[in-house]
């Protein structure tokens, strides 16, 4: 998709978060109400899909940053990177809500009988799965990797949140047959990790720009001691500091779109953008709590819409510590300076 | 040479036996379900039948006079006391504002029939008291509040408005400071401290839920409340004094490093199971900031004990503390290897949850860190 | 939406070519003895045979008019050439002013006799330059200059004192900050630049000595040097605009995050050998912090081709660049099973010894990180 | 000694070090020129050794405090510490400037020749080691741990320096012939560790306490843009942090002084101050250098004196790493709040 095109999609994306994404829209969704409405004008749009005719990989995750701008809910990232996947495989992208699950660790079952492939086990933090219609799950066992295409009313699930409020529920599927299943290889499974990690980074770095837009309003609003906050030196610091953050984050998101693009290895820009932002979130949601003080720390005031999602997000598909151990497998043997100045291509 | 003179206390001998015996109940407490042990618990565990229970056995208002339902027991025995109901989690946020700050206030500048009414009820653990300092255009700028008192009769007329009042909805009292007259030129003139009854029919309590849906804080609005000339506390005109005198007290105490210990208990036992020396090591900094601020707390107690006023030393303990706090919480995060809930089966990642989602109270409530610094930056000569 | 417009800048693929060539050379001279690789090489490394190689392989004022002994390549080209300089450690500092200020500021200040006179000996690495803006009592204030130009015949005298002048007694000549009228309401009004020759007689310089024994600064004191109107740039009283435009150059460069990069490579291959989780962990978010700096120091690059003064931007890439360069430090401290040392086996230990005894440095120099703070303030509308 | 006879110690050292602690015997020292007249001063005052009729190991800590605010120069805490082993082993102390070598890993011979015992090996970083008259050296081979008293004529020593710029040579023995040797317990060679570590945070103390003090005096003093920096808040905030750790570290010092005097297990203190003091160091030297710009980064200027030493010190016999793996044998199975209230004795 060209630059154009792309320059459209955000547009048209800013312009219906801006108009859905409400204090009541989003007080709702942290009781975990689907966001329908909102859901319909993503799907009428594109936006819940990558596919050859809309969205490339690039232009979601442009989407996904601006989705964190305006915390909108729903499962857009999963919904995404599911339909990535299937397209890859070749099924066909079911309507309705897509989830995604994959799988942490525990143990899955691929057994058939007759012809009939059947699932059973356990994958945790699938997100708005009980909203869901329809679950790609990915999953290893003893005979490699697999994506199952599960129908969410034929498994159970437990409900949970994650610290933002998310519903994060756990599918259990007990024998259960999938309308569909395949072996997919490491590298697969690998990339769409990869991507929903990167999904994460997308929407921290739109919420650490909306925190850092509100705090510096708010400090210039706010008065103490005769004149406004953002007067104090140790403000300004502060909020320097977190525009410093910001901008980094940014600036490595953007290159890991354009590296995207450009089809280099997306395990190299996921674990360097998972590592690297860990430390703007501390910085930027401490110093954003911290400028507003205790109205900031409220339900009824929407900071914490942000604050919240981006500690959540740091933990989701990995933290940075998870993600080192990556990075230094994607720098092996290599040079650093070599490493950082001459990105491999995806293989 | 050096600029704070910071002694180190010695606990007595009695103290640990004292130390035993609360460690003894608490072990039994949390084994029966009376508690679990929870980040910031002396914030959000209100629990009346803990508080009396501690009543009982003599672990609240410990240093008072008898006369006044105390046990004139020495600040030191207070200490070990209440760090060992913070180290547990325990839930004392009832009494904790009655016992830290409202009953030595009273001691310090009720009158005789103040003491008399609020001391004993206090001690059973039975009175809780909430504090109405800050308002929506007064908060690290205390000296702008605007609670007005009137004169009317022998007595006042209160109005205005309170904000971020901790437990008000489930106290008796508030203790809410006000302004009786003018500043002029001295800002901090014409301010007095009232005890406001929470149940008068002219106060209203509103809710204020924090970001993790908990309700602690709260707005409180006076309309033209009646305050009896015995629910003034000291002068009217004092409160400025009143208020700094007791923010020692306040800031140094141990609940301002200890909020995250449950979670750095855990952390500890995780990291000697890791067999990673660097991550022991991340944990091994904190253990080591842990007893020092341990040591810089208790030398403050030491000053108090000994009727100083060491307010520069309480601010740069409460700094320091509440910046620990949140290091914790960090390092947690570091060895957090599935994401931080609520509600689950692992009690790491449960309490890791709660001190992330309070996390940036501790560096807010009782004056900000930067209002901390500026009072340390002055007792340096800086300003 | 977001305050700061940071894109992402692609290197031409035939910059790569060229970063190949840089690399091989820089090999070659490592392995023949060259150089050692060194932390803050830029400022320590001073090696006229060094420079005098670059300039001959047309590495240094690449982006200049050919006229000029320039090479006319892209500031992309320029970039890939000096982050290979520095991320080698290689001893770039008898050219280094010359090449990242000076030229630039002569191209866009200078006459045209100063272009023909300066640029061509710069480009081929044989004239270096020193700056002279500090004082004793102008150090981060600037505009407080009191270097004095007066009047004299078609020319002006010059007397007065910098502080701080880095390679001042290696250098040929040093660009001047100095007053030629009184500031009146506008404390920046009345300052201009002047060429000194520091090899005229009236010129003194006095070493500084730095606490690791090195001698990179200087002080150089004015005895009535005469100024002739040719050694002035642009016109007197236009010293304030100059500065500050330039500083944008000086700021958001790769040196300022760089310094300590030979260090860092040798730290991963440390953690690598380690087999530690954390310990992998506190490298790879170097690593990943220093590949965000890259991005934004790259995208500052591409706002400065293309015409734009980006001092907001600079000002953020130096302030979270020293600060990166720090923590580098404090890693490989961490790191280290042995003391570092200065001289030894070891070359981790030496290049820790190294960035320790630099550190202190880094963000003080061009700008004190409290200064580049107030001024991301002052991007941010907060001033 | 009683706290009356500690305060009196404390006081002469104080007019000792601040008399001859001038700029030029620093700046001697800093050229590796022994301060003679100093050593004979201490000397005289029974301050280069602990024993039963003069300092204890807690009197001497205090004296290295002390010292380290003087940034005084020579090998007081080698010789301390060493007088202290010699005391335990029942070695008379010699006269004459007596350092201390401990092993830290490589291989050392313990053989003997008719009744003769001979030592080879190699020791690194034993401070003064070349002005040295006594050395007291301490190894372990496979027999089991060793104090050896070497005459420090009969060994050869290769210069080396901290960072401090302070003498940490390398003794060199071959098949030399010690005047006394004997086999010590693990515990007193843990113990030795011990002390010279904690030496090591006395000394830095010290030195942070007087960083402290040089840093709100020049920001009173000097001034930018129209007024003393000490009025710019940030400075304040940096400098009111300073203040922050310096007071933290020096009461955990002060509870191991404490500690060392009930006859309290000295590992415990070692691991706990030479970890905390890790950041101190960081935050003290980086916010003295921060806030003194330039002219503090010269050698003319003493602050040099203060941080280089801290530097080098936190690095000396086990940085924070080293000692966290000690902490962690401390503490063991032990609750840690256990661990915290309640200190065990020395066995």
């Amino acid at each position: 998709m060209s630059g154009d095109v792309r320059r459209m999609v955000a547009d048209t994306a800013r312009r219906i978060f801006q108009g859905q994404c409400t204090p009541e829209l989003l007080a709702a969704a942290d009781n975990h109400q689907f966001p329908t409405k909102l859901w319909s004008l993503l799907e009428s749009n594109a936006f819940t899909k990558i596919d050859e005719e809309g969205l490339n990989t690039g232009d979601a995750l442009v989407l996904l940053e601006i989705a964190g701008y305006y915390a909108v809910p729903g499962p857009l990232a999963s919904s995404l990177a599911a339909s990535k996947m299937m397209v890859d495989m070749g099924v066909p992208i079911p309507s309705g809500v897509v989830t995604c699950a994959i799988q942490p660790g525990g143990a899955i079952e691929l057994t058939h009988e007759g012809e009939r492939a059947v699932v059973s086990g356990t994958w945790v933090n699938v997100p708005w799965g009980r909203a869901s219609d329809t679950v790609l799950a990915v999953f290893q066992t003893l005979g490699g990797w697999f994506a199952a295409v599960l129908n969410s009313r034929n498994v159970s699930w437990e409900k949970g949140q994650n610290l933002g409020g998310e519903p994060r529920d756990t599918l259990q599927a007990s024998h259960v047959s999938p309308s569909f299943v395949q072996e997919i290889s490491e590298q697969q499974s690998s990339t769409l990790r990869a991507l929903l990690a990167l999904s994460r980074v997308a929407l921290t770095v739109g919420a650490l720009e909306r925190m850092l837009n509100m705090t510096v309003e708010y400090a210039q609003q706010r008065a103490q001691f005769g004149r406004s906050i953002g007067k104090f030196q140790a403000v300004q610091h502060q909020i320097a500091e977190m525009a410093a953050e910001t901008a980094a984050v940014q600036a490595l998101f953007n290159r890991a779109v354009y590296g995207v693009d450009q089809g280099e290895d997306m395990m190299r820009y996921a674990s360097l953008a998972k590592i690297r932002i860990a430390e703007a979130i501390r910085v930027v949601t401490a110093g954003a709590h911290q400028v507003h003080g205790a109205i900031g720390f409220t339900q009824e005031y929407s900071l914490h819409y942000f604050s919240r999602r981006a500690w959540a997000y740091r933990h989701e598909y990995g933290n940075e510590t998870w993600w080192s151990k990556i990075l230094f497998a994607e720098i092996g043997n290599r040079d650093l300076w070599d490493f950082l100045t001459q990105p491999t291509r995806a293989e | 040479m050096p600029k704070f003179t910071l002694e180190t206390v010695r606990l007595p001998e009695t103290t640990e036996e004292l130390r035993a015996e609360v460690r003894r109940f608490l072990q039994m407490e949390e084994e029966n379900g009376g508690f679990i042990p929870a980040c910031d618990a002396w914030l959000g565990g209100f629990s009346p039948s803990f508080s009396e229970e501690l009543g009982k056995r003599g672990w609240i208002g410990m240093t008072w006079p008898k006369r006044y339902g105390g046990h004139e027991r020495s600040e030191m025995e207070r200490y070990v006391v209440i760090e060992e109901l913070l180290a547990a989690g325990a839930p004392v946020a009832a009494h904790w504002v009655a016992d830290r700050q409202m009953g030595p206030l009273l001691l310090r500048y009720g009158s005789e029939e103040q003491k008399e009414r609020f001391l004993p009820l206090m001690a059973q653990g039975k009175s809780y008291w909430a504090i109405g300092m800050s308002e929506p255009n007064a908060g690290s700028d205390l000296a702008a509040v605007q609670a007005k008192l009137t004169p009317d009769g022998e007595g006042w007329r209160l109005s205005g408005q309170k904000i971020w009042s901790s437990g008000a909805h489930q106290c008796h009292y508030m203790m809410t400071l006000c302004r009786n007259g003018p500043s002029g030129s001295d800002r901090h003139a014409g301010l007095s401290n009232v005890i406001v009854d929470l149940h008068d029919p002219h106060v209203e309590v509103r809710p204020i839920y924090l970001l993790d849906g908990g309700h602690h804080f709260n707005e409180v609005f006076f309309h033209d409340v009646y305050i009896p000339p015995s629910m003034v506390i000291g002068e009217a005109g004092d409160g400025w004094r009143q208020v700094t005198e007791e923010l020692a007290y306040e800031r140094s105490g141990p609940e301002r490093f200890l909020t995250t210990f449950p979670l750095l208990r855990v952390l500890v036992q995780k990291a000697a199971s890791l067999q990673d020396d660097f991550a022991r090591r991340d944990v091994a900094v904190l253990v080591a900031e842990l007893a020092s601020l341990r040591e810089l707390s208790l030398s403050v107690a030491g000053i108090l004990n000994s009727g100083g006023n060491p307010v520069t030393e309480a601010a740069l303990v409460k700094d320091a503390g509440t910046r620990f706090e949140r290091k914790v919480t960090e390092i947690a995060e570091r060895l957090a290897d599935l994401p931080p809930v609520q509600e689950g089966a692992d009690p790491f990642l449960i309490l890791l949850a709660q001190a992330m989602l309070h996390g940036p109270g501790f560096t807010i409530r009782g004056g900000t860190n930067e209002i901390l610094r500026g009072i340390v930056a002055r007792g340096l000569g800086l300003r």
